[in-house]
């Protein structure tokens, strides 16, 4: 596939992490943001190429991991309303809420589905005018759009038994407050190339002046990765902390256009909890008050009733990369991809769960 | 989050929600082309849960390969400079 | 090493009600598995982890197996539900090192399905019955309400016979030993899901649904001595080589660069999130053989036509039970885990 | 004679969907089984019209059969589907004078079941086996969606050994043979009737279901050269005489007053306006024996508990094939034909 | 059981049978109005022990047979609504309405489901508030009150989402349409017991005069048919045509007031087409006005759409006792139990379907 | 058409509708009683459609035995009348 193929080459990888040896004179610990570059790093094992004490953490970047119990309550309720039809990508459907998942409230006759896309809860709606469909529109600013552009065509073609479960993050707020935790051990950023691909590079600006972290807008494909980092140690190295744009192929600097102004028309900036660390003050989308009528919160009267975490689960510290996952006492005992006591046991790009399914054995 | 991936687009539909056909190799797929106006058959755009999020900037598709390119004459430079 | 891992140990069953993923194929599969139909005392069930129990029938040595295929949509590119349930059980027959013979074919019928569908249906399955060269000698047929079940399932189960030295069981895994494919995975897999509602997509991927009696007499005939083998069916590749490596308490180091996966399953695979060594295939096998022996295996595969892109993807290591590995293309190392359930399209 | 009977004429199917009856044991099963099944070309499907296929591995006759198991509720006086689906198709093997030896289990389990239900079910299987003396060598489970099954369904295929000597099948039936029943008949549909959302009613009823193989070995034991012998199953008894008198191409003539039913199933079947002939059993068969032996079997068979009931019901006749017709206790006659679907409660 | 194997004895069975044979001197032709009593007739072979010359016709007295397809197809159109619970006696579900019958119906989808009595159609409507449940009122006098019970408790209880589609049938405008007929070959009735346990004897006084025909009230047991045949051939040896009382244990003459009552209550006599014979002035039952709630025509608007019966059936003909089933062309040939044209080849009380299954072989 | 079976009164619940447990031999069943009131435990009744619709009287149960000892009667006295 062109546009894939180039960037996974073996000997140019190799160039790179030559190059990596060759540069670094210090440890360092970066940490990629996003769960897709997180999923590409030990797919192809990147994280065993580096050279000593240049550490990878694994970022906030995977809404699966970091969806409040609170909001992940809702939708169970919502789901198991008689009626509706609950829509969600595939990797919600495991992360536990305060009791239960998706996928018990499913097994216990509750009607949820798997979709690709938001435009096929859409169609279902339209296919299914008995029924409420409701969408769970969980990720970050790359997703976003998609859900904006769904309840817009529902307003637009007068599907009213469609509604939003809107939990969309941010993921400037999140650095920041990874970047203010006095205990960070994170010295520079690989930032979410697909984010980027949408919001463009603006507010990274603010970030590594006041913070002097270095930001590099990063994707995913190994030469990617490899060269983000390189740029990320480099500047590191030099002592620079400026943003800038490995993903050049992908991100324009302003970002997207008309995906910026269909987020503006349908959401509004808003407080979110995020699972494992807590409150952050602007850092999530909601509806505006005029797509009030396809809120699912207001549509179903789900009131917030406090989501209980799993006391024994650090996922907080692993998000901020305080803690790597295996230093979790839980980790691979009483926490498991089967019986998950954090939302980063269960995405295939949850830290824990990458750490579980990829590097449980030492060796080879 | 935000699996992207590259796919050349076929074909376009427009009208009040712009539509086409974008191939991720042998596999195609309908993908929205609202946020990418600009798009053309031919281009190729980054897909993302059934919406094209980007068109892929032949140009800037190649810098990868420059830097390796400048990595290597700094390293050839710096190996130079050694002896 | 996880202590879920260690079968004398294994984690209690948190669901108290079935979930999907108990049928998925992957850890949470093998756990009820054992906890339930093998547990204490005197295991109730299948005594032999195998695609086939090989036992005693008089002076002969029978061999037996049986699977329901419940497969949606029933018509995809390449194939049916009822070509599915011939060969998926012909193929479990075959990995035993049997010769199949026989075939049983049990029915649940949905109140309401075509007739129309069910002949075509039963058409395949004349069709591979002949073609594997088994008869399907007895039946059974169950009619249930409207909404009690999917359509149509089906039961098949095989019966056939292990000829006079042959020997092909998990526990004759050795280290050292050569592990091949016998051709490029995944295709049944992506054939199946691009024609699945919501998810459709255009591919010219075919399901890679076929019997490999072939492949196995092959084997036999070029005088290998043939250690293990299994078909790569749910759960695909990685899945089948956990099984083995669990069963024969061995390691596997796999090579990704070696493992044959075709263009368009892996663009598909791209597209989805999905990892091409998960993806179900219904005509692929992995058969272990001695390392000395491994390129005339190959060559046996090779000559059939449906072994010409049989390839030798790993080898099997001194290591902890059922750890399997794979050496990326760029040199790195990652754990091929047994799934927690099904793979689910990470589309986000 | 009504061309319906006559097999090389089937009336065409009428209905273009599946409907209950198919499933039902009785005439419209008949003709879709002789119609999708069987039909040309060259047959796809069980050849032998038998509750087992005897079939040859290498030297020895292999038995073959397989039953799928959707029974609602799961658990019923006097037994469950884990116990049925071992019984069944030990009973199908022993039928074809094979002594039953191993089984195969598919489970095909709904999303959402409760582990402790499956747990108990496995766990009767488990009992039910060993009392059987057979081994359950290999299974399968699938778990479908939600609502894309009934909880629970399991095929069991079973595999037995045929000893030199024995020939059970409905071709050896002669005019003048005696037909014997191995005990009460009905009790089985009751006690699951009685239980039945939206029919309950209380009852002493259990089921009848038991394995049938002392009773078989008894027979031979005895020396009897059984003709050939039939579990009086989905349909109960005339529905597998009817079974019989066609495959033999025989006619068969019941005494209304020697068929044995008991006192409680006779009274639930006045309430629903059933007739106690078609109401299944899950633990009795009719044998076909030659007249002389007649009395030497039905004492072989009253030797043994499961079997104190058993008593002479009638005899073969010429006449028309499949024609099976009862004396009255006030001496007329009826046809006791097959039914058109599942015989239902005449309520009105 | 008590008060049923006392009438099965073989041995006061042939002292009836001989006593019939004395006394019968010359051909009588008796109809059993019951699809009840037919079974009986059937089940124990009465019909082959009677004197040679003495024939019994198996009259309307099913309502499987009767009910018509216009009914049917309102049933039909019904049971297809989606939410709805239909709910009918078992041999309806196989009776064909102008396409289909309600078995193809339910496995096209359609949630029918059999029951024993009106009361469990009322209580699944008790379990099921969301579904509006249709109970299917087919049947004579002695099934309309169970009908009439079950639509006054659903009134008395404010459930709401019950409905009946009444379709109960009156014996005696029945046996009088038979008798108008002027082809007809009856000589006597053995009237239908259990009708007449709610009614009892008191209109058939008016048509045993009008008609000079023998009429006596007739039980289920053998001995019972046996001793009503006797004493019907009692009556037209001596001449005599009167209505007499055979199943005095359960029959009082003025039949059982407190059902009376009921039926009072929530029916009125309307007309009705039978099917196979044609309209026959009152006599039907449908609900009153004060019911008209409860009314499944009102509630879902079915109209009456004019279904068309099998032009080869002679199914009328066999009602009234002018054809035997075999006389009919179509008998076990086109028409069979599985591909009946005609509802009196459904029931297994039904005529056609009784000498099928039944007499289909001559000789044992 | 109008299966009806008799059964013996077990018990009864009186109330808005008058309900009761009938046994039919060996198998019992709740049935509705409000037709028949004077209905007893250790009556029979008649039951249809899950409704008592008669009592059985034990006196004319006895009728069909009577009707053929007369029968018998008769036909004793014409065998004695025909020498
Ligand atoms: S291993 Fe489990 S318990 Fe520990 S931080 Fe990760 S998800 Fe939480
Ligand atoms: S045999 Fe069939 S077609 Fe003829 S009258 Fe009877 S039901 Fe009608
Ligand atoms: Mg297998
Ligand atoms: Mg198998
Ligand atoms: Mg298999
Ligand atoms: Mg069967
Ligand atoms: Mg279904
Ligand atoms: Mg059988
Ligand atoms: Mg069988
Ligand atoms: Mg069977
Ligand atoms: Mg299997
Ligand atoms: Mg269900």
């Amino acid at each position: 596939m062109r546009y894939v193929e180039e960037y996974r080459g073996a000997e140019e990888a190799h160039r790179f992490v030559q190059a990596l040896h060759a540069r670094v004179t210090r440890p360092w610990t970066l940490m990629e943001i996003c769960g897709g570059q997180t999923h590409a790093i030990v797919r192809f094992g990147i994280d065993q190429l580096l050279p000593p004490g240049l550490t990878l953490l694994h970022g906030p970047g995977c809404p699966v991991c970091v969806t409040s119990v609170e909001t992940l309550d809702k939708a169970l309720a919502i789901a198991s309303r008689p009626g509706v039809v609950f829509c969600s990508f595939g990797d919600m459907l495991r992360v536990p809420g305060s009791e239960r998942d998706l996928l018990s409230v499913k097994a216990a006759g509750a009607d949820v589905r798997i979709v690709y896309s938001p435009m096929d809860a859409l169609a279902l709606a339209e296919r299914l005018p008995g029924r409420e469909v409701v969408f769970f529109a969980v990720g970050f600013e790359t997703t976003a759009p998609a859900s904006a552009m769904a309840v817009h065509e529902a307003r637009r073609r007068g599907l009213r038994n469609f509604s939003l479960l809107a939990a969309h993050v941010l993921v400037p707020p999140a650095m920041e407050a990874i970047l203010a935790d006095r205990n960070r051990r994170v010295d520079g950023f690989l930032a979410a190339g697909h984010v980027c691909t949408i919001m463009g590079m603006e507010a990274y600006g603010p970030l590594a002046r006041a913070y002097r972290v270095p930001i590099v807008v990063t994707g995913f494909e190994p030469l990617d990765l490899l060269q983000g980092i390189h740029m990320c140690v480099a500047q590191l190295e030099d002592g620079r902390a400026a943003v800038e744009n490995q993903y050049a192929r992908a991100v324009r600097p302003p970002g997207n256009a008309p995906a910026q102004a269909m987020l503006q028309a349908v959401f509004e900036v808003v407080h979110r909890t995020w699972r494992g660390i807590g409150p952050i003050p602007s850092s999530g989308l909601g509806l505006r008050a005029a797509y009030a009528d396809w809120d699912a919160e207001r549509k179903f009267g789900v009131s917030a009733v406090g989501g209980r975490e799993d006391a024994e689960c650090r996922s907080g510290s692993v998000l901020r990369g305080l803690l790597k996952p295996p230093e979790c006492p839980a980790f691979g005992t009483r926490c498991t991809p089967e019986t998950p006591l954090g939302a980063t046991m269960v995405s295939s790009e949850g830290a824990c769960a990458a750490y579980y399914r990829y590097r449980r054995f030492t060796g080879p | 989050m935000c699996l992207g991936i590259p796919g050349e687009v076929l074909s376009t539909v427009e009208g009040p929600l712009r539509m086409g056909r974008v191939a991720f190799g042998q596999v195609i797929k309908e993908v929205c082309l609202a946020y990418v106006p600009e798009a053309q058959p031919g281009d190729f755009v980054v897909v993302h849960a059934g919406f094209a999020i980007s068109r892929v900037d032949p140009e800037g598709a190649l810098r990868v390969f420059a830097y390796l390119e400048e990595l290597g004459e700094t390293a050839e430079k710096l190996g130079g400079q050694s002896p | 090493m996880s202590t879920l891992l260690n079968r004398s140990c294994p984690a209690p069953l948190k669901h108290s009600t079935i979930q999907l993923a108990h049928g998925g194929g992957g850890r949470l599969m093998r756990q009820l598995i054992e906890e339930v139909f093998l547990e204490p005392p005197p295991a109730l069930a299948w005594t032999e982890r195998h695609d086939s129990a090989v036992v005693p029938l008089g002076t002969e040595r029978l061999a037996l197996t049986t699977d329901s295929y419940v497969v949606t949509p029933r018509f995809f590119p390449g194939g049916d539900i009822g070509k599915l349930a011939v060969y998926g059980t012909v193929n479990d027959l075959v990995m035993s090192g049997a010769r199949p013979l026989y075939l049983s074919a049990g029915f649940i019928l949905e109140e309401g399905l075509a007739m129309e569908e069910l002949r075509r249906v039963v058409a395949s399955m004349r069709e591979a019955a002949r073609e594997c060269g088994v008869r399907l000698v007895t039946g059974d047929t169950k009619v249930v309400d409207r909404g009690k079940a999917d359509g149509l399932f089906i039961n098949t189960s095989g019966a056939g016979h292990v000829p006079e030295g042959r020997s092909v069981h998990p526990r004759r895994v050795r280290p050292g030993d050569a592990v091949l494919v016998s051709g490029d995975v995944g295709q049944h897999g992506i054939a199946v899901l691009s024609v699945r509602e919501g998810l459709a997509f255009e591919t010219p991927v075919q399901s890679d649904c076929s019997p490999l009696t072939p492949l196995v007499e092959a084997l036999f005939s070029a005088g290998v001595d043939v250690h293990a083998l299994r078909d790569t069916t749910r759960g695909g590749l990685a899945s089948a080589l956990n099984e083995l490596a669990l069963d024969g308490g061995v390691s596997v180091l796999l090579e990704e660069t070696s493992v044959p996966v075709n263009e368009a399953v892996s663009g598909a695979c791209e597209l989805l999130g999905l990892d091409p060594l998960y993806v179900a295939c219904e005509g692929r096998m992995v058969a272990f053989v001695p390392e000395p022996q491994a390129e005339v295996a190959l060559a046996a595969l090779r000559g059939h036509p449906l072994g010409v892109a049989a390839a030798r993807i790993g080898r099997v290591t001194e290591g902890p039970a059922g750890r399997v590995s794979l050496r990326t293309r760029l040199g790195g190392h990652r754990l091929l885990d047994l799934l927690s359930g099904e793979q689910l399209p990470r589309i986000c």
